[in-house]
């Protein structure tokens, strides 16, 4: 098998899908780019992260659109193309610019099927880079997903692999419902085994990334990498853990961590969002309810802190919950 | 193109059914049994009508909180709308949109929406379908006057000119924003002049006058089937009653909605000059008959339907999940 | 002390401060009416609920601004205005209205003190109005402060009756960040004695409601007159709860919480809004964290469900979670 | 109103001082040790300068990503950006910001802004609070060819003109916004027209002429200023780098920017007619090698200045929590 980044991974899937169903169209903001302009290449960068690479020579201006700076009609434009029975994949490039199109991802495509009494869904993908580690500052660097799990109607979809986001794009590009899928800046060069053909990874089946038995550990996106090695690292001193990377948040695999739970009595959150109405708080709070009898420790809710993103590299890495603090965090879990 | 008679009767009856619907549910809300706030189409009709006289089925189109007289045109379901305003079960959305929310894909309603400028993004996106599929299908974004100054709309606007896909935008100059004058909310006081900057054809028209829409609809048309993206219209209208019902529109000078009642009544001055399009009088009486009946049939009908089962509250919100 | 409903109190505080402080200028949609178009009179609503009626007549269109339909400009504005000096109240009208105008909100105002290096703040208080009861549908009746909860750099403020709204809405006035203040439709009309005079509500405290042995209840907004009514029904059987209505939740005066589950043992958190990353999760993350020692059963979550906002009656009242759900949710925990 | 010999002198210094910073940027960038993504300006000095010339501490600007040359133009601290570039710990933002946030409001610099479209909303409450005080400040607005398709600026056009306030809008079109070329992305190819569409005087001028945008803003403040509501102006101008550093720029014909440092250099320009405004070309040499100085000491200093204390991560959030 072919050891891909997670941002080809990514582009694999979408050449595949676009190849196989028609309806597929992707547009945003350079997906292509060259567009206009003096006599430069007409693809000249494939989106500003290179995800979709090649798929204007492939399939076509019609296809593969590039967009002036227009988040919300980008959106809103997914959104009706969708209606209409295409499959758009827009891109938000950051998460960030949710600002400026929140509407219609969360007023107009995660309503649509429920407003107008199941009769139409919207089967649209809205591609967001997010995340720290690059000291792209407060407006470029937020992970932002808590604000959409929060949403009815809206699938919310966070790899941590290569491997995984192919195939979850796949199931993304099928869905009959809006998708919202979160892509980490700093796992785009990460590479790990990806098959060349098609294949798909359901939404709402967790992945069990290490298994353990003192602690749950439950991480999502980069912190799923942290975490393994926060876990490598205390194995050394016997401890052993469960990591679980939920792979979508919504829907969510609560069962999965509830059973783990069950047998490690004890749980650690990591989040790389700030701490409030987190998804490491959701997932405390459907264990602090579901899972009560099972825990013996208190919950450990590992995140960033309440302050935005800083620039300054220090600061930055001290923003992003650490293997280090990871590692303490479930050390003290083991403590009580 | 000129409408022949049967169109033409069909257009008089649609803009009288939606009058008498929205005249009726002036009526009915106020015994209470009409749940949330519900804003009346009364007095545009000529708009809507004029607009989707010209479309098919497979042509879309995206509606505002003032959503009914689109539904109507576009060939929604009167005694199914009726039921979803009532918040029954079996309302064309199950009772679960409402008034705000009425939808109907198969007969290309995109739906209403109750944020103003959510539609004309959506409208390009059905325009970037209708281009790809080559079939001349066309997309319609209706607007208020108010509307054409959130964000979102200019983007559509320029998104559309840009992908040159066949959208137009029907800017409904009903003179009001809410409380708020056009004359104060739109700076350059020229909704078509403002388009118009955008890079497509826009035009002004007489929203009280359907031939006026009509026509002014067919060039726009023209314009957009023949691969030069989108255009616009400013219609200029009125709205007999308040900005939703229980407005006491103290905004509006006194005599206001009376004299526009006479002047402006697409209604009457359809009937003015029905009888050079071959039409007569009676025939049309005839059409108001029928359409009172059509609503009278649709309001009990709503009244004797059931409200939703509380097990509905859960689903429709994903295909599976 | 005069008997004042929601509205007029908030109507109170805004009138008294604009007076005091000619910083304070209010800007919106029709929040005075009647600009422009025929004859009719000038203030011809005072805000589409009539929060800020007589302020134009009584403080000019100078300080009392129209505007036309344009939530991020309306929000910018109130940014800009409170970079320059000013002390500006936007008002969004509806709370749904953040999907337009989110951006300004949450990455400008919330974050300009934190990137400009603590050097200038942004005193700007957003009005919106929020929560189901009116059958409104998907689109007008959302609750929506989870969403503005979890930023970092904004206060987020959700009075539950007059006399706090009034206090509160001063205290916002006077505060040198960003207040996000809620008001919730259905309170509007409700009564409650308030003062005449100036006074103050401080951010970051709780209100004790109720005082009680058996089960600590947390409740938001109109989730706190329902949680009132299930708790007066519950003292019959000999029941008796804490009720803490946290007032503020950006602060959240999350000690006041702790204390009372300390003495309880048992947690029944109350939010309109949907499950996932709610208030209701945030808080039962928190008791599970730093309170586990003191819990005794499991936490009880009682929220709206995971769906949009329903429009027809019995839907939507299905949706909001009811005294009697609360009043099950309290038996329950006293079960365990 | 004619400038003064010190006045243009002044003007040049600080052109060249733009130019200088980012030419250095450009090389220092490539040792690492600078951390995020950086947008350069050299190329658009004459826009941040012609503009900012006729501004005082007390009139705003807001700036966005791209938003040295706005700074340096309306007096910020040159060692103090190249210390927050740098993300050191006194830099101007005490290394929170960035690049992207770099703000001092004592200047009247409301701030660079990395989300495109969000400055024009924030310059118009600004300007909300000039009129208000009407002493005769004014906003300024910078903003690119690629923001102005963004909703939000839009509706700050709009507002500014139904408000009537003062501030400028000053559109720099470089040509790209990112990858994409100007005569893509604005529909209709024109964008002092769509602003004037919106209702406010606007014009094109030349970008890389110090002289004709000075100009240009004088005719825009001098509206302003009389109460008469905002202005608009496009300024044609060229970036000789790429969108960011490091960006490949294949969207670029080859020799487009070696022509453009030809044709387009506003240094170049200055010199050619300083002669004519009573500046000699030693003087002019002379500020040069001042200029190169300073920088030469701004980037020493940030080199040597220590990081941020980890205790300042979470400072700074609220005035009081
Ligand atoms: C984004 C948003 N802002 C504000 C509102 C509240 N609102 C509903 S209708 C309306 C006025 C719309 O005016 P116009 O577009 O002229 O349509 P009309 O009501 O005249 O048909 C406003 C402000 C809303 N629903 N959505
Ligand atoms: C809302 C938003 N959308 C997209 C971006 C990404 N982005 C940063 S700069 C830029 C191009 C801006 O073009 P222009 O306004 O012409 O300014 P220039 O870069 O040419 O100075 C884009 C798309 C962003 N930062 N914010
Ligand atoms: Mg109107
Ligand atoms: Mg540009």
């Amino acid at each position: 098998m072919a050891q891909k980044s997670m941002r080809d991974a990514i582009n694999d899937a979408l050449h595949l899908e676009m190849a196989r169903d028609p309806r597929v169209i992707v547009l945003g903001e350079d997906v292509s780019g060259g567009a206009g302009g003096s006599s430069g290449e007409r693809e000249a960068s494939g989106g500003i992260f290179g995800v979709t690479k090649g798929l204007l020579p492939k399939f076509g201006a019609g296809r593969v659109i590039d967009t002036p700076i227009s988040e919300s009609a980008i959106i809103g434009a997914a959104a009706g193309a969708a209606l209409a029975g295409l499959r758009p994949v827009a891109e938000l490039m950051f998460a960030d610019f949710v600002g400026v199109s929140l509407d219609q991802i969360f007023n107009q495509m995660a309503k649509f099927r429920y407003m107008f009494g199941g009769k139409t869904g919207c089967p649209a993908v809205v591609r967001l880079a997010m995340g720290a580690g690059m000291n792209m500052g407060a407006q470029h660097s937020q992970t932002i997903y808590p604000l959409l799990a929060s949403v009815p109607g809206l699938k919310v979809v966070i790899p941590s692999n290569a491997y995984d986001a192919k195939g979850l794009m796949l199931s993304a590009l099928r869905d009959d419902d809006p998708v919202m899928f979160f892509e980490h800046k700093a796992l785009y060069p990460r590479k790990g085994e990806v098959p060349d053909g098609d294949y798909t990874v359901p939404f709402g089946e967790a992945a069990l990334v290490r298994e353990g038995e003192h602690v749950t550990v439950v991480a999502l996106a980069r912190m799923v990498v942290f975490a393994e090695k926060a876990i490598d690292a205390l194995a050394k001193d016997g401890i052993s853990c469960d990591l679980i990377d939920p792979r979508t948040v919504s829907p969510l695999d609560a069962d999965t961590i509830l059973e783990s739970v069950e047998n490690t009595g004890r749980l650690v959150v990591v989040d790389e969002s700030p701490p409030r109405c987190s998804l490491a708080a959701d997932i405390a709070a459907i264990v602090a309810s579901r899972g009560f009898r099972s825990l013996r420790a208190p919950i450990e809710i590992v995140t960033a802190p309440h302050t935005p993103v800083p620039f300054a590299r220090e600061l930055e890495r001290a923003y992003v919950p650490s293997p280090q603090r990871i590692e303490q965090a479930i050390r003290k879990v083991m403590q009580e | 193109m000129t409408l022949t008679r049967e169109a033409l009767a069909r257009a008089y009856r649609q803009m009288k059914t939606i009058r008498e619907f929205e005249e009726r549910l002036h009526l009915e809300i106020q015994t209470g049994e009409i749940p949330g706030f519900t804003h009346l189409y009364a007095g545009q009709e000529a708009v809507a009508v004029g607009v989707c006289a010209t479309l098919g089925d497979r042509d879309y189109i995206v509606s505002t909180h003032r959503g009914h007289g689109h539904c109507i045109a576009k060939g929604c379901d009167v005694a199914g709308m009726m039921k979803e305003i009532y918040g029954r079960r079996d309302g064309l959305c199950k009772g679960k949109g409402g008034s705000m929310h009425i939808a109907d894909v198969t007969k290309g309603m995109l739906g209403a929406n109750a944020i103003v400028g959510g539609g004309p993004p959506i409208a390009v996106g059905a325009a970037i379908a209708c281009k790809l599929r080559g079939d001349g299908t066309v997309s319609v974004a209706f607007g208020g006057d108010g509307s054409c100054n959130q964000g979102t709309v200019f983007e559509a606007l320029n998104l559309a000119v840009v992908l040159q896909v066949p959208t137009i935008f029907v800017f409904e100059n009903n003179g009001y924003s809410e409380h708020t004058g056009v004359d104060y909310a739109v700076g350059s006081k020229d909704i078509a002049g403002r388009a118009r900057a955008f890079g497509m054809p826009a035009e002004r028209c007489d929203g009280s006058d359907f031939h006026a829409v009509h026509a002014a609809m067919q060039r726009a048309l023209e314009h957009a089937r023949g691969g030069r993206g989108p255009a616009a219209i400013e219609a200029v209208t009125t709205r007999f009653y308040g900005h939703f019902e229980g407005d006491p529109q103290l905004y509006r000078a006194r005599d206001e909605v009376r004299r526009q009642r006479e002047s402006m009544d697409c209604l009457k001055r359809f009937r003015d000059s029905a009888a050079a399009h071959g039409l007569s009088a009676s025939e049309l009486d005839a059409l108001d008959a029928a359409v009172l009946a059509d609503i009278d049939a649709a309001v009990a009908g709503a009244k004797a339907s059931p409200p939703p089962a509380e097990a509905e509250l859960t689903t429709d919100v994903y295909s599976s999940y």
